[in-house]
């Protein structure tokens, strides 16, 4: 009942969402999307999905959809008829092949039990961190790569980005205050990682959420730019130096010995937390 | 009888999302509209809590408590990004 | 099981006081008496949810966890329904 | 319960991928694509849940956090992009 | 001894990256990385070349399906070096190209460079799928960005619809990983191929992943994007997206189909489909060259009409499983000829607007008088893209036709012939301009040496490697 009732939602707000003319009201939606989609997440048991959702997925994605939808004056032109029926048509097919698909899955075991298996070689005692960062480490390398481009890409156009920000005593002091808390909770979200729900990525997506409340009321953190271009930096800097020296070493590229596979993860988790903090702080800022 | 007690109880919040989704969908504004999805944000929360509340899984409330961040986050990015005027500097 | 029960009775105020605030969120006339139920709702309804937690449980995290839950709910909806109404006013 | 979720992850797929095609607007083109990019890890994240281990496969839960993270930064570079586009165009 | 590691290959470029932002010698830095990586790569071609067993690094030591491996066999080896070989000349070239133009872009485009090039290894070294998405995505975004490098609303506009197709084609390509994976629960290519034998499920997945290559390779019904996007940019970064980054979906699909999929009978109407597009996308490509008269916009409507051709003999990927080798060193020969060759001819229309500041072709005479090291590039590039005899796009089309007879489509042997005298009419009219008229004195400005040579060396080297093919095709027949 509960899932349906969920499930409806999200679909009813998917569709507000791409339906409405208003492009702000459709941004609106598509955080109450994300917001319901975390809450599905934790319906399927995937709590960690459901952090990063509401984190990433909504909250720092919305973010950027209303700098957006702010700056963005284009009106939505009526397409084609032609165009509608052809995109109807495509819909339509791949509709047909995944339902036919659905009827060719079964349940099935898949990876799940050699995971649990090999989970205490692992040096992490949650799964899908172990998964994160032991057995597809590679992949997590190459995603932390991907948004150190993007970031980095965003910054060598070279832009001029309008900042949006309120001048209130209120709401400065408010992020001060939040600001050492949110480093801490965050930190610990991190640290929870390593056994339990949580991961450097939730973390660092809620640091830049603090960050960004600072930056809303129109303060700038005391750090010099250089020193944000390094914490940028820092996830894909330690996690790749970190391959080579163990390849350098001779166990191989990105290969843990078990004893040190604890520590080594730990420090990867840091450097990761630090540049996904800075890495959207700055994407929201669209500037250093 | 605890699951009917906890399915009323799940069907109330759920009922509270279903409206402020209604809100959402009418406001004549966008402001209210905003603040529906603010609802949603807190009904969201108290979903959370109600989970943690039947299982006694310990991760709900770090879920709870990261909702409750963000969405007050995004809240008053909307005020000042949306509702307010731009200005060049920081 | 008092407490048992105390909390359950709790959950269900404050699940109720929430489906008020939403049902003043629909029927109310403007957008500031809207935002009156709204914030009414959130710190009364989300108080008695994070109280009845707090009776579920008895590790000392999970308490200081769930506070902070409600310290934040509750200062965010104050910050917010300040922000929304002022710069609605204010650019109006 | 799984078949409904499948069926709602393909749902969001087609709705997404109908609107990409059809809508002029960036902005609308860029919800879309995270609508679908939605569909999609919802479809995986299902497919987590059906197994007959006690607890879901965590791999598709490890891949699906891998997209999430791509999916904003792409969305980063694209919201750049259109911005940079409108000032252009003024 | 440091024992050889495949991570070495993605790691290394990931660190010039790093270190060429934040350090101010960085164009010290990335020769020096660029010669590192190059080294790198052929010490791996050279690799396969000696063992004639393919090298499987499991890493992390967990073998798949929970790990992730790397595979070094004839073919990733072969397209390692090919990488390598344009990847180093364009860097030699930028090192000149942004001394005089766009410096502010030359801060960022190391960067990015090096990006392309751990993302291009990551790619062919990879045999999982999940890995493959991964890869892929790192490489379009920095296709999506070195299109907007520039800045100018030509290039943001085309970026940005290449960013949005390319977002789709991911999110496709991943919808069709989590069917296969919801079927089999398998995500690297050796097990999956093991678990695909006698079974049909797989075809529906077959379907999005079809889709999300053939939008990123640019094949027909989706080749619209390309065309403003890789005309656009800066020469060193259309050198490097027409000839390296839309090649590994059109690879993927080859190991796809060779290595993974079995024989199944809507595998083989499905091939008929992808090689009437890949006809129809040699016609129109070529079609749209000769009709351009700007000589970047030439370039990508060919690089369109030439991705055709491996969509062409999607047929012989389908019966070609004895012939493998074969099909491998076709396959690979053709990539290798159009990657070296539109690499030097992009860098050599980067050398043309530098003279004459304007991409016009009318506004490029008289430079194989002026500058015939421009010219020769342009030339001995253009040879390899039309299949002059001794060239290397020669053989590649040789071996194809050898193929296609061999099993009995003379019918596309027929038409990749046509592409090639449709080829010749688009690349003679940039030939034709070099010798018109007289040089004016304008064009005397001379262009600075290295960006003459490199350019002048990838268009060498694309045409004779036509006479070292032996040595290249032993290498790529190594298993």
């Amino acid at each position: 009942m509960l899932d349906l009732a969920l499930g409806l939602m999200l679909f009813v707000s998917a569709l507000l969402s791409l339906h409405s003319k208003d492009t702000m009201k459709s941004g609106v939606f598509f955080i109450i999307f994300g917001f319901l989609s975390g809450l599905i997440w934790v319906r399927l048991e995937a709590p960690d999905v459901a952090l990063v959702e509401i984190i990433l997925g909504s909250a720092i994605t919305g973010l950027l959809i209303f700098k957006l939808v702010k700056g963005s004056k284009q009106k939505d032109l009526k397409a084609f008829t032609f165009t509608r029926l052809w995109a109807g048509f495509i819909s339509f097919l791949i509709l047909i092949f995944m339902l036919f698909h659905l009827t060719t899955i079964e349940r099935q075991d898949r990876i799940a039990s050699l995971v649990f298996e090999n989970l205490h070689k692992s040096g992490v005692d949650s799964a899908v961190n172990a998964v994160l960062l032991n057995f597809r480490g590679y992949d997590t390398l190459l995603e932390v790569g991907v948004i150190t481009l993007a970031i980095f890409g965003l910054l060598s156009l070279g832009l001029k980005r309008e900042a949006y920000y309120w001048d209130n005593p209120l709401l400065k002091g408010f992020s001060r205050l939040l600001l050492p808390f949110i480093v801490f909770f965050s930190l610990y979200i991190t640290y929870l990682g390593t056994f339990s729900v949580g991961g450097a990525f939730q973390g660092g997506a809620l640091l830049a959420g603090g960050l960004v409340i600072f930056a809303l009321a129109g303060q700038a953190l005391p750090l010099k730019a250089s020193i944000i271009y390094i914490f940028m930096m820092a996830g894909l800097g330690v996690f790749s130096l970190i391959g080579l020296l163990y390849a350098l070493l001779g166990y191989g590229f990105l290969t843990y010995p078990l004893e040190l596979s604890t520590i080594s993860i730990m420090i990867i988790e840091l450097s990761i937390w630090i540049s996904t903090a800075f890495l959207l702080y700055t994407a929201y800022r669209g500037k250093l | 009888m605890m699951d009917l007690v906890y399915g009323l109880l799940l069907f109330l919040l759920v009922l509270n999302l279903l409206l402020g989704l209604v809100r959402v969908f009418r406001g004549p504004e966008l402001v209210d509209s905003m603040m529906a999805s603010l609802l949603l944000g807190t009904g969201g929360t108290a979903l959370l809590l109600a989970f943690f509340k039947i299982t006694k899984e310990a991760y709900y409330i770090n879920l709870a408590l990261g909702f409750a961040l963000l969405a007050g986050v995004v809240g008053v990015a909307f005020a000042i990004i949306i509702l307010g005027k731009s200005k060049d500097g920081i | 099981m008092a407490f048992e029960i105390l909390s359950i009775a709790f959950m269900f105020i404050g699940a109720i006081f929430l489906l008020a605030g939403s049902i003043g969120l629909i029927r109310l006339k403007d957008t500031y008496s809207r935002l009156h139920a709204l914030t009414k709702a959130d710190v009364l309804g989300f108080g008695f949810i994070v109280l009845s937690c707090i009776l579920s449980t008895d590790l000392l995290s999970h308490w200081i966890k769930l506070l902070l839950v409600w310290l934040l709910a509750i200062s965010y909806s104050a910050l917010v329904g300040y922000a929304l109404a002022n710069r609605k006013k204010r650019y109006a | 319960m799984i078949w409904f979720y499948y069926i709602l992850a393909i749902l969001l797929v087609i709705i997404s991928l109908y609107h990409f095609i059809v809508a002029r607007n960036y902005v609308k083109r860029l919800i879309a694509l995270n609508i679908l990019g939605s569909g999609v890890f919802l479809f995986f994240i299902t497919t987590a849940k059906n197994t007959n281990t006690e607890s879901p496969d965590p791999v598709p839960h490890a891949l699906v956090l891998t997209g999430i993270v791509v999916a904003v930064s792409a969305t980063a570079i694209a919201v750049s992009l259109i911005l940079h586009l409108n000032k252009e165009e003024e | 001894m440091i024992s050889f590691d495949l991570g070495y290959l993605i790691v290394l470029p990931l660190l010039a990256s790093i270190f060429s932002l934040i350090s101010p010698i960085r164009v010290y830095i990335a020769l020096a990385f660029s010669l590192l990586s190059f080294l790198l790569s052929v010490y791996s071609f050279l690799y396969t070349l000696r063992d004639n067993t393919p090298l499987y690094q499991w890493i992390g030591g967990w073998t798949p399906p929970l790990g992730i491996g790397l595979r070094l066999d004839g073919l990733s080896g072969f397209f390692l070096l090919m990488i390598g070989i344009v990847s180093l000349f364009v860097a030699l070239y930028s090192i000149s190209f942004f001394n005089v133009e766009y410096k502010r872009q030359g801060r960022f485009f190391w960067f990015f460079f090096f990006f392309l090039w751990a993302g291009l290894n990551a790619f062919f070294l990879s045999e999982d799928l999940f890995n493959l998405y991964v890869a892929l995505e790192v490489l379009s975004l920095t296709a999506v960005i070195l299109v907007a490098l520039p800045g100018y609303k030509k290039a943001i506009k085309a970026s940005l619809n290449y960013l949005f197709l390319s977002i789709l084609a991911s999110m496709f390509y991943l919808l069709g990983i989590a069917m296969l994976y919801a079927n089999y629960g398998v995500l690297s290519m050796s097990l999956l191929s093991q678990k695909l034998s006698d079974t049909q499920e797989f075809i529906y997945a077959l379907f999005p992943i079809t889709i999300a290559l053939a939008i990123k390779s640019a094949l027909l019904p989706f080749h619209f994007w390309l065309p403003p996007a890789h005309s656009s940019t800066v020469a060193p970064a259309s050198a490097l997206l027409s000839s390296l980054v839309i090649k590994p979906p059109a690879y993927l699909m080859l190991r796809l189909w060779m290595e993974v999929l079995p024989k199944d009978k809507s595998l083989e109407y499905l091939s008929i489909v992808l090689s009437i597009m890949g006809a129809l996308a040699i016609f129109i490509g070529s079609y749209y060259a000769i009709r351009q008269k700007t000589i970047k916009r030439l370039l990508a409507y060919s690089t369109v009409a030439q991705m055709g051709y491996l969509f062409l003999m999607a047929p012989i990927y389908y019966h070609g499983g004895m012939l493998k080798e074969a099909v491998f060193q076709a396959f690979a020969l053709q990539v290798f000829s159009h990657a070296l060759a539109k690499a030097s001819m992009f860098l050599s229309s980067g050398n043309a607007i530098y003279v004459a500041k304007r991409d016009e072709l009318s506004y490029m005479p008289g430079f194989a008088h002026s500058h015939p090291f421009t010219f020769f590039a342009l030339f001995f590039s253009g040879a390899t893209l039309i299949g002059l005899p001794l060239s290397a796009g020669f053989v590649a089309k040789f071996l194809f036709l050898e193929l296609s007879i061999k099993l009995g489509f003379f019918l596309h042997g027929g038409i990749m012939l046509l592409g090639s005298l449709l080829a010749s009419l688009y690349v003679y009219p940039i030939w034709k301009e070099c010798f018109s008229s007289h040089p004016t004195k304008f064009y005397d400005k001379p262009i600075p040496q290295l960006m003459e040579i490199s350019a002048f060396l990838l268009g060498f080297l694309a045409f004779s490697s036509g006479m070292i093919t032996g040595f290249l095709l032993e290498g790529i027949a190594r298993r």
